[in-house]
């Protein structure tokens, strides 16, 4: 009966969701001339290269145009670790022992993943370095380098994160983003503004203050992910 | 630095990355951090909302990109409004939760944390003019609404959270797709810009987006079959998160109701107007019936803040400038009101099995003060002149009746009859009885007491003279209503996108 | 001055004669039922010798203040009805009857009668026996059940004549014939609610002298059951003069005046001689029955003719 | 003739993804018990969801829009670049849909440690 | 005029302290009103766009007047009726706030303060009900549902109103009454009666009365059937004459012919259920409930004898309900109880108690000379002499309760201070004097109204001018009705009075030297013994053949129907919400839901 009842649902959903997407045609271009936009992204394709100087036009939204809501996502990954933190914390009962229940895992996984280990750690920072210049950026980069750590939290049981470090980062990181944007409202009179030079084009050094803030972003995406994973996997039975 | 708008979000954010860090320094910078930051936003407040009633809206473009490319916060009479209410509420809960948990403990770091970051979403939501921005902060919201929720380390919590995630997740993912459906026709994000857009889109596809949002938002305004987690997430929060929901989430959820409808879309003769007042009555209707079953206290004041959102749509409904006007006064006192019981009503309810009602009784002789203000409160609520609640609710009656809408007025009235039984049934009992044996009251913190104090100072000062408040919200209500104006502003001279000319219609 | 003698002296002569001529039909009925029920009975003056003898005793005891002034309220009561009641017609041989009537009216009277039994209710309160309590319970009762009747009767007589005065009725009548026939209805409801008047039996249970030791005034004695019984022969007798005015258009002479009353006071007299005693419900139940159909149907026979 | 035709299979495809993707998902958080596999549903739905948004932004034969080499110019060449816009926000919205699910996850590891349970039509204890 | 309310409103906060205050503040104020009468400026306020007018008229004199003496004194009883209770700062806080709003009621210009004023005195007077906390808050819970009906069917009235004439003011509607359309007319005309009824207890919306009164603390429970419910008739009173009388008379014939048969309706019930009581508060209560009806029914006649004498009446209740109530009060704060079938024989301990209340029982029974009868003569007279055959019906029902309130009458003072002497209350003493003077002084009040009713004719009439009516004559002490018919009350006083003080006199003289005094103990008993100890006062189920002479129109309260009312919306509330199932998953299926059939019939319904 309830099977019939959702079925029936999604089949309606389904519908609609038909109607209004076949009057969007697939791979049209909706954006308009670059010299006449009609869509911002348009606007974006051109005033990027020659006002930003920043190769990946994505980067120079989520970071400058749109930077305000990267902003916010920041906040939105920094309240989840927080949350996390504090949802799963338990007051510690005196003579209470946690005992973990994983196994350890296989020779071969911690041979191989304390080779790699570094390896990923490093390709991360550069797909937040270059992120703008290639695809990728601060938010890869950081989940590049927590699946490194996450490889190493499950191959080494007994692999833990400093939290303090990682508080640090969080914040720092969190900090450096606010700062600079903050800065901007005091140099250039908007907040975020880009106040720094901007370089030439595809130069590691342009883009002003993009590649700072998604360096910022990286740490502290990687940061708050690892804590995230490192607080999910600390559980324990009793 | 000149004051701007920006700094609601900017120097609460700031400060919420540099708590971590200042705990461990030393704790109590902790508690101390956020009442500074909302002192400052409070000021920053007072600031432009003057400086908005002498100009007019403010446009704060971000990263140096005027709208409709960048980001842009618009501080109109509306928004500023409900902004300095946020930030004045959340000083409030700021002062009752100061002593809310030992700060040796790990979760008041986070509390805190979570707190501010609930003010600076919500404010941030109310401020923003971008349609995605605005879907950025409501996460935010969500997020620190959900770790509040659960904050109580009890089985109870946990399951109010999931819920209201659950929900909240929907929400979230409906007002994504809306959003995708939207960008797909107009191409830009910028809400003044869309609004000017929105007369090309197809009908069809318009009804599509326009149920999506609806659908997205009603949650977060807990619209009726939506605000299944509303009672639980409220009753089962700390007390503190329940006044913010109250004062700040669902504001925010309401005013997204509101701008969407209102702006985008654009309400008269649209159809949107009476499905407002038909889901706002069934709301309302729902609400207040259920709430007049519970045992719980908490829970009943959450289900009568529902049946107040309900009261609020079926006025931002009818649409005319003297509902909108009662409106936004209902949300104003809602958020004073509500406040004011939730903070004296868990303090009652503090020690009781479940928090349940009927071990009240004769609480009014052993807690005085407190049962003095949930009493006050409670007369606010039902509307009782000469209290705060009294004005909003005749103004919408008034423009209800205006509108010729008789049968709404009898609605609103026999559902006024339901919620002052089951809120005289609670004052009843205060008065009556004695109390349970070996029932331990708690003793109110002083930050406690003087938040309580200001609400129910604000209640009698409002309820005595409303002229203190009808002018702000006056020029609130003309802001919402007058369309042009918010396009006009927030997009400014500079719109290369669109022909001036077709921007004011 | 002289108008205030004259009526100082009406008001004497009236209560002089109201007191005896009570009195005499009080003796007459005790004879009347006494033959009825076939004893000899007291003789016609024995009310007299039992008033003056009560005078002449001495009370012993007393048992407070209301007590004093119960016997006063009563006496107040009958005689001011009798002073606001046309004893004789306006124009009679004897002026002095006239007295206060034209200060009254009806609903004044019917107010004023029940002053009364109110205060001799309270008066009888004080003493605490409990026989005179239940018949102070009865009687009140009782009152609430023949009031009806008689206030429709006596309103509906008012809304044919278009007047409330009593002496306005009587104008009336000289011109249109008596009431008695004019609002046929309206006389049988006043028939129908004087059997509870009177208190004679089937109507007697608020004194059921054997159940209740003669109830109310069970614990009055001396002077002061004089003065009740005094009070008692000048209200049956100003009871009567008000209905001979309302219903036939009063009396120009004493003669007419005794053969009218004691016509009208045979009807409770003779019925109540030979009826049982009724229960205080079944009273009121049977008061409320058929009289009060008869009232309504004589008022909607004055509103419509 | 050919063109159109892939592009057409392509929109199939993708869009037919997309919503399929949003059906599954609605299909588990509506009927599956487990709060975990609920979890999951809602990641289907935003990964469906994140898919349109791509899919809108993209261009027939467009390029990824980053100026790879210097001085590269856009309308010149000929070739077009997709739109920024939604690839941009499709990143902020994975990264808050990654928050949700932390948060949704941490939640069900309390519940099923109150409930010893993680079946949601047993975790009711608040209701009416 | 504002000067009385501000004189309130810089005391409201004082009373905290002490009733003395409190009494302070009433009695300054009323001061205050008797000196500044003359004054007859409008005090203006302005609320965003509507301003509110305070005034005084000629009619709101009357009840202003009223309110003022009377509180004052019952304010002087409260000293020491509440002396040594708890929570006095309560209880005087809502006390004065509750008089303060009457008199806002009164000065009110404008439906919006009207109406401000009339919920301030609800709710204070509603946590004065709940003072006592009697009887785990059902009847405050249901005094408040009922003056929220009445409230709010006032409100709606109000801004229905308004949507039509755009103003707020009474005499604006007044006006542009006639104007409105049949529909619109019947609307605002049942609303307003609504709202008032239920303060004025009119029957199917009286079940809140009888507790309320009886469970407040006395001293307030004189104000609250004196003067509260009062506020009903005063609205009541502004409704049908000046409004309705100028609308065509087809239209509103009806409104005054149902509130009429109500009200007299009313009077009948009431009186019944006031007779089967056993507690003294509860008796009162309902006979105040029986009185209102009397005065809605004058009221709705709506001719100028019976406006006249509901308005008088309405003065006159306020009066000897008063005295009543604060005897009662008196006595169960001395004795401890007002359980009449225990107390008894009160009278010798407190003498002037029974004076005052003995005056006022018989007021109330509207015996003459007293002030009483001449109300209820000009309302009887009134019904005799209307054109409207069911007016004389109606007479029927007011005379069946005036006839049957001599039982409770004479139940209560039987009951309180008659009867037998028990052990059990020979501790109890006179009330102290600040008690015993405000009822004595308002009997004597009620004496000398009986003798020359004409100083309240005066105001009233006054007042009824500035209704609507025109001509309004009175005399002194001398009644009249349309026929001409006339009763002079001189006459009546003098006559009643010389021969009672004869009789007293000839009485007390004759025996007074000769008795003397026994306990009522010592009774004739038919020849049996009692114990000593034994209790014979007939007191217990007092009317009982009477009870069951009624009881057939007494078996269903409408209490009844009102529980069964309320429990069926309960259930039907506890299973709407098992909506809520607490299952998060069916929450997801709701919104879903919801969201298909938005989809559904969006583009029907968004155009």
């Amino acid at each position: 009966m309830r099977k019939l009842l959702v079925l029936f649902l999604l089949a309606v959903i389904a519908f609609s969701l038909y109607k209004p997407l076949s009057t969007i045609e697939f791979g049209a271009d909706r954006m308009g001339s670059i010299e006449n936009p009609t869509t911002v992204g348009a606007y974006y394709l051109s005033k990027t290269p020659s006002e930003l100087s920043v190769a990946n036009v994505i980067t120079a939204i989520v970071v400058n145009y749109r930077g305000f809501d990267t902003l916010g996502e920041v906040s939105v990954l920094f309240l989840a670790a927080t949350g996390l933190g504090s949802i799963l914390y338990r007051r510690r009962k005196e003579g209470e022992h946690s005992i973990s229940i994983s196994k350890p895992s296989s020779q071969l996984l911690q041979a191989g993943s304390k080779l790699i280990y570094p390896a990923i750690l490093v390709l991360g920072a550069y797909v937040f370095i270059h992120g703008h210049l290639t695809p990728g950026g601060g938010f890869q980069g950081g989940a590049i380098i927590a699946t490194g750590i996450l490889l190493m939290m499950m191959s080494y049981k007994d692999f833990h994160l400093n939290h303090t470090v990682l508080t640090w980062i969080e914040s720092l990181a969190g900090i450096t983003f606010a700062t600079i944007g903050i800065a901007g409202l005091i140099v250039g009179k908007t907040f975020l503004e880009n106040f720094m030079p901007i370089g030439t084009l595809n130069d590691l050094f342009s883009g002003g203050i993009i590649p700072i803030i998604y360096i910022a972003v990286g740490f502290k995406v990687a940061a708050e992910l690892a804590g995230v994973l490192d607080t999910l996997l600390s559980i324990k039975e009793k | 630095m000149v004051v701007s708008p920006v700094h609601f979000i900017a120097v609460p954010l700031l400060a919420a990355f540099l708590m971590p860090i200042l705990a461990k320094v030393n704790k109590n910078l902790l508690r101390i951090v956020p009442g500074i930051v909302l002192t400052y936003l409070g000021y920053v407040s007072v600031v432009l909302m003057n400086r908005v009633a002498t100009e007019g809206t403010i446009i704060e473009v971000l990263a140096g990109w005027s709208a409709p490319w960048g980001i842009n916060l618009v501080y109109t009479p509306f928004t500023g409004f409900l902004a300095t209410l946020m930030i004045a509420m959340s000083f409030l809960i700021w002062l009752y939760s100061f002593k809310f948990k030992k700060v040796d403990d790990e979760p008041a770091l986070k509390y805190f944390i979570l707190q501010l970051m609930l003010t600076t979403g919500s404010v941030g939501l109310v401020l923003t003019g971008d349609i995605f921005n605005f879907f950025v902060f409501m996460e935010i919201i969500a997020l620190s609404s959900y770790a509040l929720t659960a904050f109580y380390r009890d089985r109870n919590g946990a399951e109010a959270a999931f819920k209201y995630l659950l929900i909240g997740a929907f929400a979230s993912t409906l007002f994504l797709l809306a959003i995708v459906l939207l960008y797909s026709q107009v191409g830009t994000l910028n809400m003044a810009e869309i609004s000017v857009r929105m007369h090309d889109v197809p009908t069809s596809m318009k009804v599509s987006i326009l149920v999506l949002f609806l659908v997205g938002i009603g949650i977060e305004a807990e619209m009726f079959p939506l605000n299944g987690w509303a009672p639980d997430a409220y009753s089962q929060a700390p007390s503190p998160v329940g006044v913010a929901f109250a004062a700040l989430v669902v504001k925010a959820g309401v005013y997204g109701l509101v701008r969407i409808t209102y702006t985008l879309f654009g309400i008269e003769g649209s159809g949107i107007g009476p499905f407002l007042i038909i889901m706002g009555g069934i709301t309302l209707v729902m609400a207040e019936i259920t709430a007049l079953k519970q045992t719980s206290l908490k829970r009943m004041l959450a289900y009568s803040s529902i049946g107040q959102m309900g009261f609020v749509l079926i006025a931002f409904g009818i649409g005319t400038h003297e509902a909108v006007f009662g409106a936004i006064f209902l949300m104003f006192n809602h958020a004073i009101i509500k406040g004011l019981l939730f903070m004296s009503g868990s303090y009652l309810v503090y020690n009781t099995p479940n928090k349940e009602i009927k071990y009240l009784s004769g609480y009014g002789m052993k807690m005085p003060v407190i049962s003095l203000f949930f009493s006050l409160g409670a007369l606010a609520i039902v509307g009782l002149p000469p209290f705060a609640g009294f004005w909003s609710k005749l103004y919408i009656l008034l423009a209800a009746a205006d509108g010729a809408l008789y049968g709404l007025i009898a609605l609103i009235l026999v559902v006024s009859i339901i919620e002052i039984v089951y809120y005289f049934r609670v004052v009843g009992r205060l008065y009556f009885g004695k109390p349970a044996e070996g029932s331990i009251m708690r003793k109110p913190t002083v930050g406690g007491m003087i938040a309580m104090s200001i609400l129910a100072i604000a209640i009698l000062v409002v309820g005595f003279y409303p002229d203190i408040i009808t002018g702000y919200i006056d020029a609130a209500a003309s802001s919402i209503l007058n369309t042009d104006e918010y396009i006009k502003n927030a997009l400014g001279a500079v719109n290369e996108l669109t022909p001036v000319e077709n921007i004011i219609q | 001055m002289e108008d205030i003698l004259k009526l100082l002296g009406g008001a004497a002569a009236t209560m002089l004669l109201a007191f005896v001529v009570g009195a005499t039909y009080g003796g007459l009925v005790r004879k009347i039922i006494a033959r009825t029920q076939n004893r000899v009975g007291p003789p016609w003056y024995q009310n007299f010798v039992d008033i003056s003898k009560l005078y002449m005793k001495d009370t012993a005891v007393h048992h407070g203040v209301m007590q004093h002034i119960g016997p006063a309220f009563a006496i107040t009561a009958s005689v001011t009805v009798l002073m606001f009641v046309p004893v004789l017609r306006e124009g009679g041989w004897f002026p002095w009857f006239e007295n206060l009537n034209f200060k009254g009216d009806i609903i004044f009277l019917i107010y004023m009668m029940v002053f009364g039994s109110l205060g001799m209710a309270l008066g009888i309160g004080q003493t605490g026996n409990p026989n005179a309590s239940i018949g102070v319970s009865r009687g009140l009762s009782m009152m609430v059940g023949y009031e009806i009747p008689f206030v429709l009767s006596l309103v509906s007589v008012m809304v044919q004549t278009h007047t409330t005065s009593i002496t306005g009725l009587m104008e009336w009548q000289t011109q249109n014939g008596w009431l008695m026939f004019e609002a046929p209805f309206a006389f049988i409801t006043m028939l129908l609610a004087i059997l509870g008047m009177f208190h004679y039996a089937p109507f007697d249970i608020a004194h059921a002298p054997s159940e209740i030791a003669s109830g109310p005034p069970s614990e009055f004695g001396g002077k002061y059951l004089a003065m009740m019984m005094t009070s008692g022969s000048i209200f049956a007798f100003a009871k009567l003069v008000f209905l001979v005015d309302v219903f036939m258009n009063g009396a120009s002479n004493l003669v007419m005046l005794v053969v009218k009353t004691l016509l009208l006071y045979m009807v409770p007299v003779l019925y109540g001689a030979v009826s049982p005693r009724y229960r205080t419900e079944q009273a009121i139940r049977y008061l409320w029955g058929w009289p009060v159909f008869f009232g309504i149907i004589a008022l909607i026979y004055s509103i419509y003719i | 003739m050919e063109n159109i035709d892939f592009n057409q299979i392509l929109s199939i495809a993708i869009y037919g993804s997309a919503v399929g993707l949003i059906l599954i998902g609605l299909y588990a958080v509506l009927m599956k018990k487990h709060l975990t596999k609920i979890i999951i549903g809602l990641s289907i739905i935003d990964a469906g969801i994140h898919l349109l948004f791509i899919a809108i932004g993209y261009i027939s034969n467009g390029t990824s829009p980053i100026f790879s080499e210097k001085g590269i110019s856009l309308v010149s060449e000929g070739t077009k670049m997709v739109d920024p816009v939604p690839q941009a926000l499709v990143l902020t919205a994975i990264v808050i849909g990654f928050g949700v699910t932390a948060v949704a996850l941490s939640l069900v590891i309390r519940l099923y440690r109150h409930h010893q349970t993680a079946r949601i039509d047993q975790i009711k204890t608040l209701k009416w | 005029m504002g000067g009385a309310i501000l004189a309130y409103l810089a005391k409201r906060i004082t009373p905290m302290l002490s009733s003395i205050v409190s009494f302070l503040a009433i009695s300054s104020a009323a001061v205050v009103f008797f000196t500044m009468t003359s004054s007859t400026d409008v005090v203006t306020v302005s609320v965003r766009n509507f301003t509110l007018q305070f005034g005084l008229n000629a009619y709101s004199w009357v009840f202003a007047a009223m309110v003022m003496g009377i509180s004052a004194l019952v304010s002087l009883y409260n000293i020491a009726y509440m002396s040594g209770k708890d929570r006095l700062g309560y209880f005087n806080l809502n006390f004065t706030l509750a008089i303060m709003s009457m008199m806002g009621i009164v000065f009110a210009n404008d439906w919006i303060s009207f109406f401000i004023f009339w919920e301030i005195m609800t709710w204070s007077s509603f946590l004065i009900v709940v003072y006592n906390g009697i009887d785990e808050g059902k009847i405050g819970t249901k005094y408040m549902i009922f003056s929220a009906v009445g409230g709010y069917a006032m409100l709606m009235a109000i801004v229905i109103t308004n949507s039509q004439i755009d103003s707020f003011l009474i005499a604006d509607l007044i006006n542009a009454y006639p104007t409105f359309g049949h529909g619109m007319q019947a609307m605002i005309g049942i609303l307003f009666l609504i709202g008032f009824s239920v303060k004025a207890a009119v029957m199917p919306l009286h079940v809140w009365a009888p507790r309320a009164y009886s469970d407040s603390p006395m001293s307030f429970t004189a104000i609250f059937s004196g003067l509260l419910s009062k506020m009903g008739i005063f609205g009541m009173a502004i409704m049908f004459i000046s409004v309705f009388s100028k609308a065509s008379i087809g239209d509103t014939f009806i409104y005054s012919q149902v509130i009429a048969w109500l009200g007299g309706v009313t009077a009948v019930m009431a009186t019944f259920y006031a007779v089967i009581q056993k507690d003294a508060k509860r008796l009162l209560a309902y006979s105040s409930i029986a009185q209102l009806g009397y005065i809605v029914t004058g009221l709705a006649i709506g001719t100028k004898l019976s406006v006249m004498s509901a308005l008088f009446l309405a003065v006159i209740h306020a009066l000897y309900k008063g005295i009543l109530f604060m005897a009662v009060g008196a006595v169960e704060r001395q004795a401890g109880s007002t359980n009449l079938e225990q107390l008894g024989a009160l009278i010798r301990k407190m003498p002037w108690t029974f004076f005052s209340a003995l005056i006022a029982a018989i007021a109330l029974a509207g015996i003459p000379p007293l002030g009483g009868f001449v109300g209820k003569w000009m309302l009887y007279e009134s019904m005799i002499t209307s054109t409207n055959p069911s007016h004389l019906f109606l007479v029927i029902l007011i005379f069946l309760s005036s006839t049957a309130a001599f039982l409770y009458v004479y139940r209560l003072l039987f009951g309180l201070f008659l009867g037998q002497e028990e052990p059990e209350w020979d501790h109890v003493k006179e009330a102290p004097a600040p008690m015993v003077i405000p009822m004595v002084l308002m009997a004597l009040t009620l004496i000398l109204l009986g003798y020359a009713p004409g100083l309240l004719f005066e105001p009233i009439a006054n007042g009824m001018e500035f209704l609507g009516f025109e001509n309004v004559g009175w005399q002194m002490s001398s009644l009249s009705n349309i026929w001409g018919d006339t009763v002079d009350m001189q006459y009546v006083w003098g006559s009643v009075v010389t021969l009672f003080v004869l009789g007293a006199i000839f009485i007390t003289i004759k025996n007074r030297k000769s008795t003397r005094y026994v306990t009522t103990k010592d009774i004739h008993t038919s020849g049996e013994i009692p114990e000593a100890h034994e209790n014979l006062t007939y007191a217990v189920d007092f009317y009982k053949p009477f009870e069951r002479a009624i009881e057939p129109v007494m078996r269903k309260t409408m209490d009844f129907y009102y529980n069964h009312f309320g429990n069926g919306l309960e259930s039907l509330f506890g299973f709407v919400r098992k909506i809520y199932t607490g299952n998060g998953q069916t929450y997801a299926m709701y919104v879903v839901i919801f969201l298909v059939i938005l989809l559904l019939i969006g583009e029907q319904i968004f155009k």
